[in-house]
């Protein structure tokens, strides 16, 4: 593989967005957003963190099994998260106390 | 001297290709790992947080928020470099392969200072949780779960970058060495998978720790 | 031990209805057990090599087989899940009429509370017949309440309240073990519970000196503490009006909405600025450290006994002898008589 | 590299023996710095024999004191120290490591036609790493042990224990990134180290659930370890992270705690399956029955494995309607392993059946393994659990799955591959006898635990009350017979490496790339990298080479 999997322009391109969307969340963290303060963070560093796995970790240019190991990882912390705080939100659901 | 990449070729792998394309599944399960360990840390984290909302958004505001947007943008660069050194080792550009992982060893070390900077000065207003903590803010035992979570995440985080340091300076004796070319480069793509995760769990952690409280300051 | 083992058929009201579906799951599980082990050792014999060099016909698939070995045993599991899940939300939900117990679990004793105020170690007396609603902290590590002849056990957690209700159908005497591992003397953590009959039981509640009901106990403190200063019934001191408060859903300042239970009652107390209430300021102390958690639970059956949510009309049953709720304050001083209704659920 | 001198013809060689893995090189060093996985497979064969005596060594003290209903042989503390340490060496020390590291180790490699394994610097780094693990518990156990069950549950683990907790929790999140490096050894090898023509459904089903296995460890040994970690953090700087006066909740710890657990009871059973799909095609001549059936049940118990930790926490304060998903989840678990089970024993129907000993153990296992499964019915029925959990029937569950499933299939596959490993046979009428013993011996052990626990007495007790001690007693006495059930294959075994008679190439004449390869095999298991044309499991196809029909 002797020429480069991905351009210089690309990653350059990629660096810019990255700062811009640092720039971004940082003045959306300034902005009292509330509730939402938390989950406009998270979101941008997800998109953050997809663009870095896609162009710098040529995520996308790699073996179909390096993208489904991928997406395993992400799934599964997904199955811990979602599965523990599915407790925590549904306690009190019930009419009565304690459960 | 024999071409490197066929002197590196394991013995079990029947070609080059092979070999390269199984040591980067192999980088990418370990990374899974990875993401599974932070991802302890992070559901621990979103529980308490859902719990005692206020008590969060008030540690979230003692942080040094201007120290963490300059860090994530300073990792960011870093990673920036880390893939311009792996572009360089794909071209065979041995010299500015180099200078490339010198950038990157720099920028981390940019990083670790003003990572330390940081907890210094939460020592110095008594934020240490279970050692030195002093709160007068009416949620005080949530303001310092907080900072349990912050000093152990950031702290993993950190042990992690230094050992990145490590790899990327092995990789740069052995750049200097010549033991790579433009036909057997895996090291150094697997040193740049590992930079580029450790990068992406500072974006998130930056989003959880810094954002939230950042407008309370 | 033949005797026990029958005696364990009929104590608790969930009993006979666990038993019978347990013996129904082991006929069920039995069966297929031993329906497979036979094929196995009639396969083993009768399919034995003949010669060293016999090939066998090589069957290896079979769809219709497989699919009938996923679809019954689905529906098969989908069944007991069914089952057990009614029997769970039996379990979980207290009748109405059922009578509170507050119990303090602590590294290696149980302390009951009941709501005529008496106090026993490792011991209860309950009435047969009525439903006993148990509610469970631990003062340090994590206990768990199971008495197996009334097939009911709940863990016991420190810092938040956990509760389960029975019923004892036989008078009788029937063990009370801790069940989750507590440490050196978890072993030891065990006790008795005495089911009466009605009379015995009204013999036992008059020789137990109880200096009060629990609620009478809750209200003194609820003065001696200076609850009162803030916390008027009249509805216009700083704190907020806590008549009624129990089971009520409460706005608190974060805006989420939360349904004052126990442990939120408790909480309230302990850690007082964690859950504000919409509109007031965060001017309460914390009793943390004051207060030991049988005082709490005094507190919180006080504050129980004051009244229902208001709107909501009058309980049936032990609500009468709670007193009169027509605006003026009930006098709680004396114990309180049980309901002696016979049949309530 | 020898020099071949051009002159002299090539001579055929002399009928000097062919170098094997085992004496082409010997001496200490050859076997502490190998990356062979032959050998690595072997050293880990040494280190769990060890614990595992270690650990039913403490079992058999435990028996012991509970003759008596208030016990004679030891303290309360000491007996709290007796049960966690035999749990801790028999989960992470024995059970995990047991036939993945072991037999996974030496087979995996052979089954899919390669030369080693993707990373075999890692696979010894994975050994010694387990090394580090296990004598870091063994100091903990030396200096005083620890008396936290091998649960941790806290409060009681971070702030109320004065035993060495820290010791063990840093001695097992070692052992556990071991794990971490087998499993991710074995996904890159059985993804891109198979021999041409060897597609996924030609795969035996052992590298099915062996990959299936190292899924989970991949995915879930690191949770372990951060929780781990957070213990021995909280004890040290006396932080609460599950501390309710701090606003923590020690019901997250077991939420942590069993979406690694749950998981690892999978890691433990889905070898042992493996290796009796191994056994029972081989000695009923017969390819498994519905082999994508068995081998699609093998990834889906690892992949539902991991959302039905909550039934472990039915009575432990969680919502009921988490109660209520968990408990739906694990009979959708159950599935799978019914799948399995119908597959096997239709495998044996109309098959020409031999009864030696790796299939007496695959016998045993399909028959224990099939009580354990359905007892695990009960406990995820929500109204069943309640009474039930906490009690010596969940004790006498998991001891029908781990010491009826997963040692009688260690034992069975030891025996099945003994041949392949040593070259030579172990002595089949003693093999006979011991796993009959292991059967009755076990049967005696546990299922009276199973009448103990819906009686009501709960696990963890030092102390009972007196009605339980007849049960108890016939218990104890099992446990004797099971200990002696296990001494005695270690003893034949060892005598056979040494004196056991030759054995050929191929014992069992079955499928099997493993048993193309002579006994014991060179170091690179193949001369040339075999073309796989076959299926798994197809006598027919390999009719003439095995002299069959």
């Amino acid at each position: 593989m002797s020429q480069s999997t991905v351009s210089v322009k690309t990653y350059a391109f990629t660096l810019l967005t990255l700062l811009g969307l640092t720039l971004l969340t940082s003045l959306l963290g300034l902005a009292d957003l509330g509730r939402f303060s938390f989950v406009a963070a998270v979101a941008i560093a997800a998109v953050k963190a997809s663009l870095i796995a896609c162009f710098f970790m040529h995520a996308l240019y790699e073996a179909k099994l390096v993208r489904v190991v991928m997406a395993g990882g992400v799934i599964w912390f997904l199955i811990m998260i979602s599965l523990t705080l599915s407790d925590y939100l549904t306690r009190g659901w019930m009419p009565f106390p304690g459960k | 001297m024999a071409d490197p990449s066929v002197l590196a070729l394991r013995e079990q792998f029947r070609n080059p290709e092979q070999q390269r394309e199984t040591s980067t599944v192999g980088m990418w399960i370990f990374l899974v790992t990875e993401v599974m360990l932070f991802g302890g840390l992070f559901t621990a984290f979103s529980v308490y947080r859902m719990s005692h909302p206020a008590g969060f958004d008030q540690g979230s505001a003692d942080m040094e928020f201007w120290l963490g947007a300059i860090n994530t943008a300073v990792l960011i660069c870093s990673s920036f470099t880390m893939a311009m050194a792996v572009h360089s080792s794909e071209t065979g550009k041995k010299s500015r392969l180099a200078v490339f992982l010198l950038l990157t060893i720099l920028i981390g070390l940019v990083f670790l200072v003003i990572k330390f900077t940081e907890y210094y000065l939460h020592y110095h207003d008594q934020k240490l949780p279970g050692i030195l903590f002093h709160d007068t803010s009416p949620d005080a035992a949530y303001v310092q779960m907080f900072f349990v979570f912050y000093f152990l995440m950031t702290g993993l985080h950190a042990f992690h970058m230094i050992v990145g340091e490590g790899v990327l300076c092995a990789m740069l004796i052995r750049t200097w060495l010549g033991s790579f070319s433009e036909r057997y480069h895996t090291p150094i793509e697997l040193a740049g998978l590992y930079w580029h995760f450790v990068d992406t769990v500072w974006v998130f952690l930056f989003a959880i720790f810094y954002i939230p409280g950042a407008h309370l300051k | 031990m033949m005797p026990t083992c029958l005696a364990l058929l009929l104590q608790g009201s969930v009993t006979r209805e666990y038993n019978v579906f347990f013996w129904v799951m082991v006929a069920l599980c039995g069966a297929v057990g031993t329906g497979i082990a036979a094929f196995l050792v009639y396969c083993a014999w009768h399919y034995r090599r003949r010669s060293p060099n016999e090939l066998p016909p090589q069957i290896s698939m079979n769809i219709p087989a497989e699919v009938t070995w996923i679809a019954v045993p689905a529906l098969i599991f989908i069944s007991m899940f069914a089952y057990g899940l009614k029997m769970y939300f039996d379990l979980e939900r207290p009748p109405d009429n059922s009578e509170d117990v507050y119990v303090v679990a602590r590294q290696w004793m149980w302390k009951t509370q009941h709501l005529g105020g008496q106090r026993e170690i490792d011991t209860l007396h309950v009435p047969v017949g009525r439903a006993i609603r148990l509610n469970m902290i631990s003062q340090d590590v994590i206990h768990s309440f199971f008495i197996p002849a009334f097939r009911i056990k709940q863990d016991v957690l420190p810092g938040r309240y956990t509760s389960i209700w029975f019923k004892a159908v036989v008078p009788g005497t029937y063990h009370l073990f801790c069940a989750e591992y507590c440490g050196t003397e978890h072993s030891q953590m065990i006790g008795w519970i005495y089911a009466m009959n009605p009379k015995d039981y009204q013999i036992w509640l008059q020789q137990g000196a109880a200096e009060g009901s629990l609620a009478s106990t809750g209200e003194k403190l609820f003065h001696q503490f200076g609850c009162s200063n803030c916390h008027h019934f009249s509805g216009h001191g700083r704190g907020p009006n806590l008549r009624g408060l129990y089971m009520r859903p409460v706005q608190i300042t974060t805006g989420q909405t939360v349904v004052a239970d126990e442990t939120y009652i408790r909480e309230s107390i302990l850690q007082s600025r964690a859950k504000i209430v919409q509109g007031f300021q965060p001017i309460m102390p914390t009793f943390q450290g004051q207060l030991s958690e049988e005082q709490v639970a005094a507190l919180i059956a006080y504050l129980k006994a004051i009244g229902p949510a208001p709107g909501e009309e009058m309980p049936s049953g032990p609500g009468e002898e709670m007193g009169d709720y027509g605006g003026i304050r009930p006098d709680l001083s004396e114990p309180v008589a049980p309901a002696t209704k016979p049949g309530a659920r | 590299m020898a020099t071949i001198s051009i002159a002299e013809p090539p001579r055929p060689a002399p009928a000097r023996p062919r170098l094997n893995y085992l004496t082409e090189k010997t001496g200490l060093m050859s076997w502490l710095f190998t990356t062979d996985h032959k050998r690595i497979g072997l050293l880990y064969v040494l280190s769990i024999t060890f614990f595992f005596f270690f650990g039913g060594f403490f079992a058999l003290l435990m028996r012991l004191h509970l003759l008596l209903p208030q016990g004679w042989l030891f303290g309360h503390e000491t007996y709290n120290k007796l049960f966690s340490m035999h749990g801790i060496m028999m989960v992470w020390f024995f059970l995990i490591p047991s036939i993945p590291n072991t037999l996974g180790n030496f087979v995996l490699p052979m089954m899919i036609g390669a030369k080693d394994l993707a990373f075999p610097k890692l696979n010894l780094l994975s050994w010694y790493i387990f090394m580090l693990g296990g004598l870091t518990t063994l100091y903990a156990l030396v200096r005083g042990g620890v008396d936290t069950g091998w649960t941790f549950y806290t409060p009681f683990s971070t702030s109320y224990s004065t035993t060495f907790v820290i010791a063990a929790a840093v001695g097992i999140l070692i052992a556990g990134f071991s794990s971490i490096l087998t499993g991710l050894n074995f996904i890159a090898t059985v993804h891109r180290m198979r021999a041409p023509g060897l597609t996924w459904y030609r795969l035996p089903i052992f590298i099915w659930s062996t990959y299936a296995t190292s899924l989970i460890l991949v995915l879930a040994t690191p949770v372990l370890a951060i929780t781990l970690a957070m213990i021995a953090i909280e004890r040290v700087f006396q932080v609460g992270i599950f501390d309710p006066a701090l606003g923590g909740d020690p019901v997250l710890f077991q939420h942590m705690f069993w979406f690694y657990s749950h998981p690892a009871v999978y890691i433990m059973v889905l070898p042992a399956m493996a290796v009796v799909s191994e056994i029972i095609p081989t000695f009923s001549r017969k390819p498994i029955f519905g082999y994508k059936a068995v081998a699609f049940s093998s990834m889906a118990i690892a992949i539902i494995g991991f959302l039905v930790w909550g039934h472990h926490m039915f009575v432990a304060g969680e919502s009921a309607y988490a109660a209520m998903t968990f408990s739906l989840l694990s009979y959708m678990v159950a599935i799978p392993s019914a799948i399995k089970v119908f597959n096997w024993t239709a495998t044996m129907y109309k098959g020409s059946v031999q009864l030696d000993t790796p299939m007496l153990y695959a016998i045993g296992f399909v028959a224990l393994f099939t009580i354990g499964g359905m007892t695990g019915l009960f406990l995820a029925a929500l109204g069943i659990d309640v009474h039930v959990t906490d009690t010596y029937f969940v004790i006498a569950h998991f001891h029908y799955i781990m010491v009826g499933g997963t040692v009688m299939a260690f034992l069975g596959g030891v025996h099945y591959w003994w041949p392949k490993i040593s070259g030579k046979m172990y002595p089949e009428f003693l093999a006979k006898l011991s796993a009959l013993t292991v059967f009755l011996g076990f049967n005696l052990t546990f299922f009276p635990q199973f009448i103990l626990g819906y009686m009501g007495m709960p696990r963890r007790y030092a102390a009972y009350p007196p009605e339980f001690q007849v049960l108890n007693v016939l218990s104890t006495a099992g446990a004797s017979i099971l200990g002696v059930g296990y001494v005695v294959p270690l003893i034949y075994l060892i005598w056979a490496w040494k004196y056991g008679e030759r054995a050929p190439d191929n014992p069992w004449r079955t499928t099997g790339l493993e048993w193309k390869t002579p006994s014991p095999p060179p170091k690179h298991n193949f001369d040339v990298t075999p073309i796989v044309t076959w299926n798994a499991y197809d006598f027919e196809a390999q009719k003439e080479e095995l002299q069959l029909g």
